[in-house]
């Protein structure tokens, strides 16, 4: 046996997606985000997305470019502290937001990506963030039923993967990635080095190739990913 | 039976096979066969079984063989395992049975009052893998069928199984009962029903054999 | 900043245990099963144990040691099919035992370490696995409430440990020992070899050290440890 | 008041620091202190700063600030993160505040019309660290008091917070209410009395300053 290869062009993966998709992206600021792939899905200009992701970046960076072209409808995010363009967006209604605690949506994604149906927590219970949610008691004590998180798409931000898509991140570029390339059907990954079938240690990869439809190796890191000098 | 079961495997495909019979699938496909082999236990990536003289202490599957890896294998852990198989990411599980009703309800983990040793992964392979193959003798070591019209013992999940490979035919499972699909050589139809404790349909086209 | 040092001997952790304690014990088969630690625990002495393990291992390894010195009050497990000693304590009456699916298992083990009340899972749903579980709906889907598992205890088995508990497994002797060892409030774990600290990467850490109270290098690989020849 | 926060973190402490003044308290722990600072976006053991140039892209704290590992540092996911912090694994955390409520109420996130980015981890840290506190200015740019009675508004989560940092004063939240327990140089507790939008225990005794 040997294992299939995955990898494609980013051309050809980011034509995957369609008008009104859910969309999962990767990164917790800068590191960890697929800049790439968010360029490519500008250009390509899929309409009325919902994102999913920990922050919206900043003015000019990651996902405020598909805020800034008008692409996105809704918004499932923890805090946009760092970016005033989505927050007036969303003063305005023009943006939907959806704020949820910030490991309570690590958790629902990765509900969504261990196929359970809803998590029950007791984050928020006593705070207006759990206004409308279904609740339930379990021996006596009420729990918030948060439900799983799935998305149409996954893109992923990786520093190593080989072409069956095995998944290795570096740093604080972790975050959200390894629980959203779990979440999707459609599991896309840019990475800054793919390397041959078997040069990653079975025991490091952060994300089984099993998770994953689609790799592309990044052909430069270009300045998005750069240290951002504030 | 093991041979015909090998050729269900498509090419891409992410596959997990039950302990027992279903284990010996593996050696009937090619060498070079695109295919990703899962087990419960943390792995993706399994290669050839090895004999205990050559074996890694550490590297085993489900079933409690020592396994190797292939280029390209990963380990996790058990919750990550089971993402795999709940979240639709198994293309096919192979497993044994001892019952299997002509809805597809599986039995293959439990025989009260005899055998009850726990259902470890079974359940959630029969119930989440997007398609759920049984590999089994057509009857029991007393002769009793396997496939029936209804399961008399407790279930692993219900209307899950959608094709059974036997040492005498395979039959899928259709919206109408059992189908015989293809015999095994120098089997003839009758035999296989008189076989089966439910009814059998039956092709009027000639039969495939294997 | 250093981070603090935890390695302590082999008879001073288990020294914590308490007769009635719940126990989490990795390993799945051999791979990841605590070995030194079950023995030590065996000559502590420590009665009405309560034993949460994915499997009873095999008659004469393991945790078998403990059921055969009547130490074991309940076991939370998947299957026992390779240990008859424990399948006759169970027909007996001499051990109470629950059965769980074996990734529900997991994931309520993983709950308890995440801090989560329970999870929402229809596995088993129709079949005798659902019997006198709570019910609820979400969106008019029947599921069933999975509360989360804690323990007092954690035994874990780790390849390799820094002294602050950082952790790494190797193979399938991961399983659930990453799980187990959030989801005590004493984890104590036992590890082929404990390096410096800085030596293991902080990329590759399996378990954080931040979950684990106490470090132990084996003084040898027993022949617990050994490969089975059955 | 951020070197006397810092003398808040005992030995073998996990801490997790938040955004603002209390993530300068690590400045005032010495060099071989035994701690462990967590930030939620996926380390353990964070290092000091470091400027933008001699910055690792990939290595920031969840306020975006760009930090470096420790000898043991780990990296792990968001879900893992505040694992550690729902778990109980958080000794401490250290918060900043809109206003506090002399029951312990704490509200850092929201201010309704004006403010309102999301929460991000601040729910969770608030409510399951085994202990909060908060390292604040006594009063708002506009000088109204942020220690009050009720909270106007929406909460972090409620009767969390056991101990405030402030300019003025430290001052613990007792089941009585806010007692004044040290005081800033120079600062009498009529000062901070006034500043305190809440009745305050002040000792008999003499008080510490710092």
């Amino acid at each position: 046996m040997r294992l299939p290869d995955k990898r494609t062009s980013i051309e050809a993966v980011i034509a995957h997606i369609k008008d009104g998709d859910s969309i999962m992206v990767g990164g917790f600021g800068v590191p960890g985000t697929p800049m790439t792939l968010i360029r490519a899905l500008v250009a390509h200009g899929a309409r009325d997305l919902t994102l999913i992701k920990n922050d919206a970046n900043e003015p000019g960076m990651g996902i405020d470019h598909l805020l800034q072209s008008g692409q996105v409808k809704r918004l499932i995010t923890t805090h946009l502290g760092l970016n005033s363009h989505a927050i007036g967006l969303m003063n305005s209604g023009a943006l939907e937001v959806e704020f949820n605690a910030q490991g309570i949506l690590a958790e629902r994604i990765r509900a969504g990506g261990a196929g359970i149906g809803a998590i029950l927590s007791d984050i928020g219970i006593d705070t207006e963030l759990a206004r409308g949610k279904q609740v339930v008691e379990m021996n006596g004590t009420p729990y918030l039923v948060e439900p799983a998180l799935r998305a149409d798409v996954a893109l992923i931000h990786a520093d190593t993967a080989d072409p069956f898509g095995n998944l290795a991140y570096v740093a604080t570029a972790q975050n959200f990635n390894p629980l959203m390339a779990m979440a999707a059907p459609l599991v896309i990954a840019e990475a800054e080095r793919v390397v041959p079938l078997g040069e990653l240690d079975p025991n490091t990869v952060h994300t089984p190739g099993v998770f994953v439809d689609h790799v592309t190796e990044l052909p430069e890191i270009t300045e998005d990913y750069a240290v951002v000098r504030r | 039976m093991v041979a015909r079961a090998a050729r269900e495997i498509a090419p891409g495909m992410v596959v997990n096979l039950g302990i027992g019979l279903p284990t010996k699938v593996v050696n009937h496909l090619p060498a070079d066969f695109p295919v990703c082999l899962h087990t419960e236990n943390g792995m993706t990536g399994i290669g050839p079984a090895l004999s205990p003289d050559r074996a890694d202490r550490n590297l085993i599957d489900a079933g409690g063989a020592y396994v190797t890896p292939v280029p390209g294998s990963a380990f996790f852990d058990s919750a990550t395992s089971f993402a795999v198989v709940r979240s639709g990411r198994l293309d096919l599980t192979m497993l044994g049975a001892f019952e299997v009703s002509e809805t597809g309800d599986l039995a293959n983990w439990k025989i009260p009052g005899k055998f009850s040793p726990g259902a470890g992964g079974g359940i959630e392979l029969a119930q989440k893998a997007r398609r759920v193959a049984v590999l089994t003798t057509h009857t029991d070591r007393a002769g009793n069928p396997k496939l029936k019209q209804t399961c008399a013992l407790p279930l692993s999940a219900s209307a899950c199984v959608t094709r059974i490979f036997t040492d005498l035919a395979v039959i899928d499972v259709t919206p109408d009962g059992f189908a015989l699909t293809e015999l095994a050589e120098g089997t003839s139809p009758e035999d296989v029903q008189r076989a089966t404790d439910a009814p059998l349909s039956i092709p009027d086209a000639p039969i495939p054999t294997f």
